[in-house]
């Protein structure tokens, strides 16, 4: 095994004096700034809310939704494993009795709390139903109070799956 | 009435000379000490200035300036010395700072 | 307007003054000590020494307070590391007592002193172009004298300031 | 006469003040956008008032109206009140200050008074500048300290110690520019920069000294707590630095200190190095003397520079809905730019008409020198905003050793070369 | 004595013996259903194979007496393999409902599958469903798909309770567990088989979908509910924003007082715990701060002194008892523990429940603390403020014609707070750790101390603030005061802490 030696950079007196190099960042800089004060059409940012993102995919980690089943009624059974993979604790759920047949157990209360989750995906990847998913395509969520951000059960049923809607 | 006389400048020069002296004399922080010197400095300063306007000479001006320096190096020299003392003893009491010569005592 | 200017000026010099041997605390002396000086800078130019006035707020407000100052947050003295200072006001009031005769003597030496010619002073009085001249022609001795001085205090300063030293 | 003393000196002031306050939003302004296209971003252009958005500028306004009605909140934990709210005042009030004694133009002959074009009419000239450039470190400090925290402390210490240190190397530099200059007084160094270098070249500062001037510049961004050494607020280390507990309007004395900081250095550099108010080969005498051919030029150049500026407002200037009030502004402002245009031009071509007598010549004259000056100020500012979005921060150690291992021996150096050559050539 | 090799250690153990106790007593993971050390053998599992040298099959460690000589593995590939077949016949037809099952987390089969090889289902057949939701009665739901048939349940209602109210039911893989007709579950012990029952088919309609236990924190306690004073777990768990809550009770294993077992009584009592806790001092029917409080308790105090009467309840721990009575005989104040009601007949059994309801009476008799109700007339004649400590039976002194100033020290809400002068929340029987001696003279500790939102200070707090001697926690109490005492020679704390101690009364 050879020992390959960088040759250290910086050494000459063109790189000590600092200047040129400035001068040339000073440039790059420059060009883009003219470039842009000429043409400001090739900016890519877009003029939100008036312009949305059109690149928004079913695998974008968006704002949670509940899955439904076939019949409409939610397909979570309050299993609490996404509560408990939750790294910032922002699922807070209730469990009651089902009685209607479908199933045994289901959420009376699934709060999520919008202004603790670090939309880490952590809860879609443990939850053994399918039932939490992120894919709602939500990809801002505004309110005026803090309490509209505790996205109740009710809410969370209401996002629509990107993946539903493609087909 | 001031105007033309230069008495009450004087007034003031030896009042500030004053507070200085009582600074040095009460206060045992030695940044107060430092300061209340300056203070006197400039109380000096003061005289030599409304002297120099009194007869119309620049001399005292120079001096004026040339204390300035001598307490900039004073500054220079008594910061850096507090700064080791205050290292090594933790306090800002001159009381402590009387073993200034003896080495072992430090 | 001038006397009411020389009179604001006076007293924020003594107010200042008085408050930086009162406070305990020695940032707010220094704070306090500030204050005098620049009204101290201001009476220099109410004497037409407009260079001085500069140098002094240049050199002690902008460069000799500032580091006091900062020397004094760098060392961040705590309440227990002040020192305890019982006899304050005693030493003061006795020292205040005792200095009365000595400020009347000067003062009356200097009510004494032969009045002023009453010649308007030149217009470039205490410019930096007479200050100079008067310095590089009669008094560069002293200027040299002073600027080794400069020297040997920066040197001192180096010297304590190193950390084997301690 | 006492009234045009009193018109005078009332323009003195409030283009001071403009130049210095009024410049502080549009600066915000310009930080903005500038940062916005230098990296490829569009930067603020939202906010208007009834449509007119001048490009983002009403966003400036909109900022300050907010820092204005924002709660002045005071930590619980300050226990020195009064110095927590000396301290912006100290900041702004030096830096404003600063700017007071920048000549706009050279001295205006009104009949036989002669005016200083400066806000104070003080002929300190640049030991003024150096005298509040070091006071304004008291309110960093100040603040800092009693804001009793300890990111506030660490950034008050980092700006104490950067000013003092780049002080000397900035005074150190001055003295190289006094010996070539041979005054003190601004008014004088603009007037040498008005002469001509070899019969061909404008002796500006920058060409006379450009080592001077490059030290300067860059101790002029240390003075102004400017990136690249913006260490006192070094954000990614000390949150806010000595700042971090202000907000609303003391916070914004703070913040518009700064920029009046910066537009002061601006001036100062502009006024020491490149060529002050002087358009270049143009110093006052000739000025006055080719007035009508410049008025003649300006009448041609004028319409010219608005057509190509209405045209670029039309292609850049539109807002992605068609329908959206905002859209309306391109049409206002083209038709603004067309009545101004009018306005200026047929005052113009009256005063080429009627022909202009000493008085009136030395008016036209002011006023485009200080058209000339605040085009330049306003370009240097770009320069400072330019520099912030290209370089990095330095590290505290590296600020230190250029301060004290490059920047002060480079200007005792100059100081040397700049002395013997005076010497030798005898000037 | 036999020396056995397991896995090439040696091991003594008691020859004749089950092989499945020696294994377990010594830490030797051996899967098991239906074994239990209460319940004995029944070897329907099959899950507890081990190898044993000279046997040509592996052979059940339940069912097998120990031989001198004997080896035995209890690991290796055929072994594996034969686990793992059990296995796999066990959850041939149990549901894979682990996200509903109460029991995950807990659950003996999720173990043993874990610990077995995680593997997919080889079946193509549709398991055979039961009900999932059969109420036995007496807080007990039963879900038949679940069941291993491990018949522990019934082994219970047989042997240990003797009221055989459950059975199994049907042949092969549709055999359930049921009741028999008209005869619901229905004794006193019942939710027991809950504990008992190794995977999910039977849970407790109190705890059922409260809480997943992988949330919940066990700490060691006494129950209080009577004065058996049976060691259980208290299972707690704070919610984010939300206050420390108590799900549930557990039996925890003593074999001198409760074995494995506690009454459903006692098991439900921790409501109480959750009830009623969080509330707010009063002065005469105001709620007050709590520091505040404290110094109002402390001038009245101050104000009587000797003209106090302190009433202590015998729900108290033993320290908190020897520190009132120090606080007593400082100042001269009497101290009674005469209660009323704490003596219910139709409560106690042959088995854990005994009539006497308080947890802690012994402990008068110990210290020396009168509890008769003549010397409580008396001193209630003799003074002007009245305390009362742990119990909120105002009642009981005012029907004594006592009319001056009343103040109480408890830990639960009491209904009315009008005429108190001073009501002060304490620190409640979970919150604070404390000694307990039953009525059979066992001295337990009960360390559960629970720190709640509301942060009520503990009684010793208290009474260290207002005796002022820094002595704040039992271990203090212990070495400072309970040393005194000859009856508690030779317990000390730290023997305490994992033994019931036995003392002559």
């Amino acid at each position: 095994m050879g020992i390959k030696i960088i040759k250290r950079e910086g050494g000459s007196f063109k790189d000590r004096i600092y200047l040129p190099a400035i001068l040339s960042g000073m440039k790059v800089t420059f060009s883009h700034f003219f470039k842009n004060l000429k043409d400001t059409s090739n900016i890519k940012t877009l003029n939100y809310p008036e312009e949305m993102p059109q690149d928004i995919t079913s695998r974008y980690r968006g704002v949670h939704l509940l899955t439904k089943r076939e019949d409409g009624s939610e397909r979570c059974v309050a299993c609490f494993m996404c509560a408990t993979a939750c790294p910032a604790e922002c699922i807070f759920i209730e469990a009651e009795e089902r009685t209607d047949g479908v199933d045994e157990k289901r959420p009376k209360i699934f709060t999520i709390d919008l202004l603790e989750c670090v939309f880490c995906g952590g809860c879609v990847e443990a939850c053994p139903c399918d039932a939490i998913r992120m894919d709602s395509g939500i990809f801002s969520f505004v309110a005026q109070k803090r309490e509209d951000f505790l996205l109740t059960k009710e809410r969370l049923l209401s996002h629509q799956s990107m993946k539903d809607k493609e087909c | 009435m001031i105007e033309g006389s230069l008495f009450p400048y004087f007034v003031v020069a030896m009042i500030l000379l004053s507070i200085g002296l009582l600074g040095v004399i009460s206060r045992k922080n030695i940044f107060v000490i430092y300061m209340s010197i300056e203070l006197m400095l400039s109380a000096i300063n003061l005289i030599f200035v409304t002297l120099s306007n009194h007869y119309h000479s620049m001399s005292s001006q120079i001096i004026a300036m040339m204390v300035i320096a001598v307490a900039a190096a004073e500054a220079a020299v008594f910061l850096s010395l507090i700064v080791v003392l205050y290292k090594r003893r933790k306090s800002l009491d001159s009381d402590i700072f009387v073993a200034l010569s003896q080495k072992e005592s430090l | 307007m001038l006397d009411i200017v020389f009179f604001l000026l006076a007293f924020f010099a003594i107010a200042g003054a008085i408050g930086m041997i009162l406070f305990h605390q020695p940032v707010h002396s220094a704070l306090s000590l500030i204050l005098t000086i620049i009204a101290l800078a201001g009476l220099f130019a109410l004497l037409s020494a407009s260079f001085l006035f500069m140098v002094q707020i240049i050199v002690y407000a902008g460069a000799i307070i500032t580091l006091l100052i900062f020397i004094i947050m760098f060392l961040n003295v705590k309440e227990s590391n002040l020192p305890k200072e019982p006899h304050k006001y005693p030493a003061m009031v006795v020292g205040f007592v005792c200095l009365i005769p000595f400020n009347i003597l000067v003062l009356r030496a200097f009510y004494k002193m032969p009045s002023s010619q009453n010649i308007p002073l030149e217009t470039d009085f205490g410019s930096i172009k007479t200050l100079g001249w008067e310095l590089f022609n009669q008094w560069l001795l002293p200027f040299e004298l002073i600027s080794i001085l400069l020297l040997v205090a920066l040197i001192g300063a180096v010297v304590f300031g190193r950390k084997d030293e301690v | 006469m006492n009234a045009i003393l009193v018109g005078v000196v009332l323009v003195n002031i409030i283009l001071a003040l403009l130049f210095s306050l009024g410049a502080a939003p549009i600066l915000v302004w310009i930080e903005r956008r500038v940062a916005g296209f230098i990296q490829d971003r569009l930067g603020p252009n939202r906010c208007h008032i009834n449509g007119i958005r001048l490009g983002g500028l009403i966003q400036s306004f909109a900022d300050m109206l907010k820092l204005v009605f924002k709660e002045d909140f005071e930590p619980k934990s300050i226990k020195e009140s009064f110095f927590f709210s000396l301290a912006p005042v100290i900041v702004f009030s030096s830096a404003f200050l600063t700017f007071m004694v920048m000549p706009f133009a050279d001295d205006l002959k009104i009949g036989d008074q002669i005016f200083m074009m400066q806000g104070l009419p003080i002929d300190l000239g640049i030991l003024w500048f150096l005298a509040f450039a070091g006071l304004s470190v008291y309110g960093i400090m100040l603040g800092g300290w009693a804001s009793n925290n300890k990111y506030s402390l660490l950034g008050a210490i980092r700006a104490g110690a950067q000013v003092i240190s780049y002080e000397a190397a900035m005074g150190l530099s001055l003295v190289s520019i006094l010996i070539t200059y041979g005054s003190i007084h601004l008014g004088d160094m603009v007037a040498y920069q008005g002469t001509l270098l070899f019969g061909f070249i404008p002796a500006w500062g920058i060409l006379m000294q450009p080592l001077a001037a490059i030290i300067f510049i860059v101790t002029a961004f240390a003075e102004a707590n400017r990136t690249p050494f913006d260490l006192a607020e070094g954000e990614s280390e000390l949150v806010g630095g000595f700042h971090t507990e202000y907000s609303a309007m003391r916070f914004g004395l703070f913040f518009v200190g700064e920029y009046v900081a910066m537009s002061a250095s601006s001036a100062l550099i502009v006024t020491l190095f490149l060529g002050g108010y002087h358009l270049p080969w143009l110093n006052t005498q000739v000025l006055k003397e080719n007035m009508t051919g410049v008025i003649a030029f300006l009448v041609v150049v004028i319409p010219l520079v608005s057509f190509l500026f209405a045209r670029w407002i039309g292609k850049n200037n539109q807002w992605i809905d068609k329908e959206n009030i905002r859209n309306r502004e391109s049409k206002i402002l083209t038709k603004g730019l067309l009545l101004i245009n009018i306005v200026i031009i047929s005052l113009l071509v009256f005063l080429l008409w009627i022909g202009l007598e000493e008085t009136g010549t030395n008016i036209a004259t002011a006023i485009i020198q200080i058209v000339t000056f605040a085009i330049k100020l306003l370009l240097m500012n770009f320069v400072f905003v330019w520099v912030r979005w290209t370089l990095p921060r330095f590290r505290y150690d590296q600020l230190q050793d250029l301060g004290w291992k490059v920047l002060i021996p480079l200007s005792i150096a100059n100081i040397f070369v700049t002395a013997t050559v005076v010497v030798v050539l005898g000037v | 004595m036999a020396n056995i090799t397991v896995d090439g250690k040696v091991i003594m153990a008691q020859d004749g013996a089950l092989l499945i106790e020696e294994l377990l007593a010594n830490n030797i993971n051996i899967p098991h259903f239906c074994y239990h050390p209460s319940l004995g053998k029944d070897g329907n599992c099959r899950m507890c194979m081990v190898e044993i040298e000279g046997q040509k099959r592996p052979q059940i460690a339940c069912d097998t007496p120990i031989k001198d000589g004997m080896i035995i593995r209890t690991k290796g590939a055929n072994i594996d393999r034969v686990k793992r077949s059990m296995l796999e016949l066990e959850l041939i037809n149990h549901p894979i409902d682990c996200p509903i099952c109460d029991q995950a987390g807990e659950c003996e089969l999720q173990n043993y599958y874990m610990d077995v090889g995680l593997y997919d289902s080889r079946l193509s057949t549709p398991k055979v469903h039961g009900q999932k939701r059969v109420d036995l009665g007496a807080n007990v739901v039963l879900d038949q798909e679940r069941c291993v048939l491990c018949t522990r349940c019934v082994r219970f209602t047989k042997n240990i309770t003797k009221t055989n109210e459950l059975g199994v039911l049907s042949r092969a893989d549709h055999s359930v567990i049921t009741t028999f007709p008209n005869n619901p579950l229905h004794n006193p012990y019942a939710m027991n088989i809950v504990d008992l029952c190794p995977v999910g088919a039977l849970t407790s309609k109190d705890f059922r979908f409260k809480q997943r236990v992988w949330f919940l924190k066990s700490q060691e306690a006494i129950c209080d509910r009577c004065a058996r004073g049976c060691s259980i777990f208290v299972d707690h768990h704070k919610e984010k924003y939300k206050d420390e809550m108590i799900y549930r009770y557990r039996p925890r294993f003593n074999d001198k007082v409760n074995g494995y077992f506690i009454c459903d009584v006692g098991r439900l009592s921790y409501t109480k715990e959750n009830d009623n806790r969080n509330f707010h001092p009063h002065i005469r029917g105001k709620i007050s701060e709590y520091e505040y409080a404290e110094g109002k308790l402390l001038r009245l105090i101050k104000r009587h002194l000797s003209k106090t009467l302190i009433l202590l309840s015998s729900t108290l721990s033993l320290e908190e008892m020897v520190r009132l009575q120090k606080l007593t005989k400082l100042y001269g104040m009497k101290l009674s523990g005469y209660e009323e009601g704490n003596n219910d007949e139709s409560f106690g059994d042959t088995f854990l429940k005994c009539n006497d309801l308080s947890p802690n009476a012994r402990s008068f008799k110990v210290l020396g603390i009168n509890s008769t109700k003549e010397s409580f007339r008396e001193d209630l004649s003799a003074v002007d403020f009245v305390l009362l400590v742990g119990r909120k039976d105002t009642a009981l002194v005012q029907q004594s014609g006592f009319d001056k100033s009343l103040a109480m020290l408890c830990a639960y809400c009491p209904s009315a707070s009008d005429e108190l002068e001073l009501l002060l929340p304490i620190a409640s029987h979970t919150a604070r750790a404390g000694t307990f001696i039953n009525n059979d003279g066992f001295v337990q500790y009960s360390k559960c101390a629970i720190t709640h939102n509301s942060e009520h200070k503990t009684l010793l707090e208290l009474l260290g603030t207002i005796l002022g001697d820094n002595i704040f926690t039992c271990k203090d109490v212990w070495d400072e005061e309970l040393v005194a005492f000859d009856t508690l020679a030779g317990i000390d704390y730290h023997a305490l802490q994992n033994t019931s101690l036995k003392i002559v009364l």
